[in-house]
């Protein structure tokens, strides 16, 4: 304890001036004004352990965290979780307020918004399955746009003739659409109840989960380089 | 299309289509329309193909999608086919292969099922696939706007809008050591040493003028046959000049020849090479 | 309070998607909701005025504003006023954890190190005599890089036409190298004893001895602020 409030003077000496306050380290109330101050801080989702970094060793960073969590909830801002870190975020609920200050977003046409749904539920999910489940073959830009935005990726490749690649959501798709896990996706269990995420026909017992991290066994990893190289591929002119 | 037969469904659904802009419409009563109520208004362009179209269709029905006719919806969409064609259109393959498959569906759903050959599926397990494709992509697309419509970042909720990036303080540390400063001198030195380039040191050699002049010198007392390499080996004293005294030698006795001064003589190739003066055989 | 917790119960159920909840516009706890929500959504401090168009008509901005201030103070973020607008900002006392301290183990190029040992043993050394040493010229920036490490410096100016700048070690140098002085420096048989010369060497071949402090004879002062001045010139453009 004394130890502790012996480093916390020091680093304190050479901060931004004021007088810091002497407090051991493992106080709740500095934890939590350290987890407060790095979510503030951060454009980005911060994980546990990125807080956990910033805590004395031992310190129970989900605790601190809740704390936050709790100390914000119903305020004009919220620490919400996403894809499995943490953001502060302002309340859901003030978005009449704030909508109007953001220029317009790039308008996403129905067919990449319906993709983009498709590869959510239905991950890993080919090309060829996708354009099953729509009935349509699909243009390359479609898939390109999404890769673009960085909502989707190339996960790897199907086990089956061809080997064709199999596409999935990313880190910043969560982010976005402020979902903790693909467990989160609006309407999942109903989907999977009703075995409409059931990409073989009929619907039948084995109902799939998006998958989200790791390959599943049918798929396999894409090789060295290829993620860096197939976007270029998709881009070559069509036939 | 027999519209007496059974009341036409696709008229009744279009006359309803709420905002009266369904892709599917009648034409307005000009009056020479009468017996013609199947003539359909066609935009293709608002569908992205067949499926899109049954779905649009299927929805016409205003059921659940689970409880559709896939009769009906087979009928609505040959007679939207037909009618294409009696237009003239041109339809993509996919729209006639659709067309082809349903025509093939709606006969085996109207006929007795044939003896089970277990090799095609019943007509109405087909009927209930399509069904489940078209309950998919609804249910797609629901899912797709309930994506859209969820609080999203950058639209409904924000993240902080000047967020305090943490910076980077780089400290280089030079990891060089001292064994690394002397291989570099030691590398310079060395190579510092190889460019002052090779000297080639005078090699020691007995020059033709020195064989020829020994051997004018040794035929003068040479009245017998000698060996040419002994007799020359004889006057060295260094004997790195060894070779150079054999090769000057040998080139020395030649000339002697060629100018009547002296014989050679070799038995066979290898051989060793005898000399006289040419004195001792006149 | 009690008054308080009813407003925050009822945001609490209107979850993701939903209207916002009819509340009377000027309920304090609403006002201070819009006003954290704008402070921290902003990309540039807020002026009173921004705030009070978010407001009610008539709502008190000023106090709106103490209230968001009041409440994260002690906390790890901070509303603050900065030139006369608002915004929030990491508390002074934690600003260290926003900095971080990154140590990079670097190596020298090869020609860099090279330099650096035939100023060590030639010094006192103009850069055209190590250029003339090293049998090749040299770019700007190796010296620079030496300089800026701190292990060389410029000595003087050698008595000669132009009166070139001459380079010698630092004391820095022979800290980081462990020498004591540069008398410790081997020496020709060392190197070789050490194995780092063979003894292929032309039998003349010598290694100076470095001259370690005060100038030398053909050696003469700097300038007055020369020293400063110089490290400048180095990085005119070369012709």
């Amino acid at each position: 304890m004394t130890h502790n409030a012996v480093a916390e003077t020091e680093h304190d000496e050479d901060g931004a001036g004021t007088a810091p306050v002497l407090r051991p380290h493992d106080d709740p109330v500095h934890m939590r004004r350290v987890a407060e101050a790095l979510l503030f801080a951060a454009s980005q989702p911060l994980s546990q352990e990125d807080i956990a970094r910033a805590l004395p060793e031992g310190a129970d960073a989900a605790a601190v965290l809740e704390d936050v969590r709790a100390k914000y909830e119903g305020s004009g801002v919220n620490l919400v979780q996403v894809a499995g870190k943490w953001q502060m975020r302002t309340a859901d609920d003030l978005r009449y307020l704030l909508r109007h200050e953001v220029k317009e977003q790039r308008k996403l046409s129905r067919v990449t918004l319906e993709t983009l749904a498709i590869i959510a539920y239905h991950q890993p999910v080919t090309r060829a399955e996708i354009e099953a489940i729509r009935g349509v073959s699909m243009s390359k830009g479609t898939l390109d746009t999404l890769m673009e935005i960085g909502w989707i990726r190339m996960r790897g490749r199907r086990r089956s003739p061809g080997r064709p690649v199999t596409y999935g959501t990313t880190e910043e798709f969560l982010v976005h659409f402020g979902l903790n896990s693909l467990k989160d996706l609006p309407g999942l269990s109903e989907l999977k109840g009703a075995g409409l995420l059931d990409a073989s026909l009929p619907p039948d017992f084995e109902i799939p989960t998006p998958e989200q991290e790791g390959l599943t066994d049918d798929e396999e990893p894409l090789e060295q380089m290829e993620e860096e190289e197939a976007p270029l591929e998709m881009h070559l002119p069509e036939k | 299309m027999n519209s007496k037969a059974h009341k036409d469904p696709l008229k009744e659904r279009t006359q309803t289509w709420p905002d009266g802009q369904g892709p599917v419409r009648l034409p307005a009563r000009d009056g020479q329309g009468q017996g013609d109520d199947a003539r359909l208004m066609l935009d293709l362009g608002a569908f992205e193909g067949p499926l899109d179209m049954l779905l649009d269709l299927a929805r016409r029905q205003k059921v659940d999608l689970t409880q559709i006719s896939i009769l009906a919806l087979a009928e609505q969409y040959l007679a939207f086919i037909h009618q294409a064609r009696r237009m003239r259109l041109e339809l993509a393959a996919d729209w006639l292969v659709m067309a082809a498959w349903l025509a093939w569906l709606k006969s085996r759903l109207l006929l007795p099922a044939p003896p089970d050959d277990g090799e095609e599926l019943p007509a109405e397990e087909m009927a209930a696939r399509l069904a489940f494709r078209l309950q998919r992509l609804q249910a797609m697309r629901d899912a797709a706007d309930a994506l859209m419509s969820g609080p999203r970042l950058g639209r409904d909720v924000f993240a902080r809008g000047s967020p305090e990036p943490t910076v980077v303080e780089k400290q280089t540390e030079y990891a060089d050591t001292m064994v690394d400063l002397l291989r570099a001198y030691a590398s310079f030195v060395r190579r510092k040493a190889d460019a002052r380039g090779y000297e080639v040191a005078p090699q020691p050699v007995w020059t033709i003028k020195e064989a020829r002049e020994t051997l004018q010198r040794l035929i003068g007392r040479l009245d017998e046959w000698g060996r040419l390499d002994s007799l020359l080996l004889q006057y060295l004293t260094e004997p790195q000049k060894r070779v150079s005294a054999l090769a000057s030698g040998f080139a020395a006795a030649l000339e002697l020849a060629r100018e009547g001064s002296m014989e050679l003589r070799q038995e066979d190739h290898f051989r060793p090479i005898y000399m006289r003066s040419q004195a001792a055989c006149q």
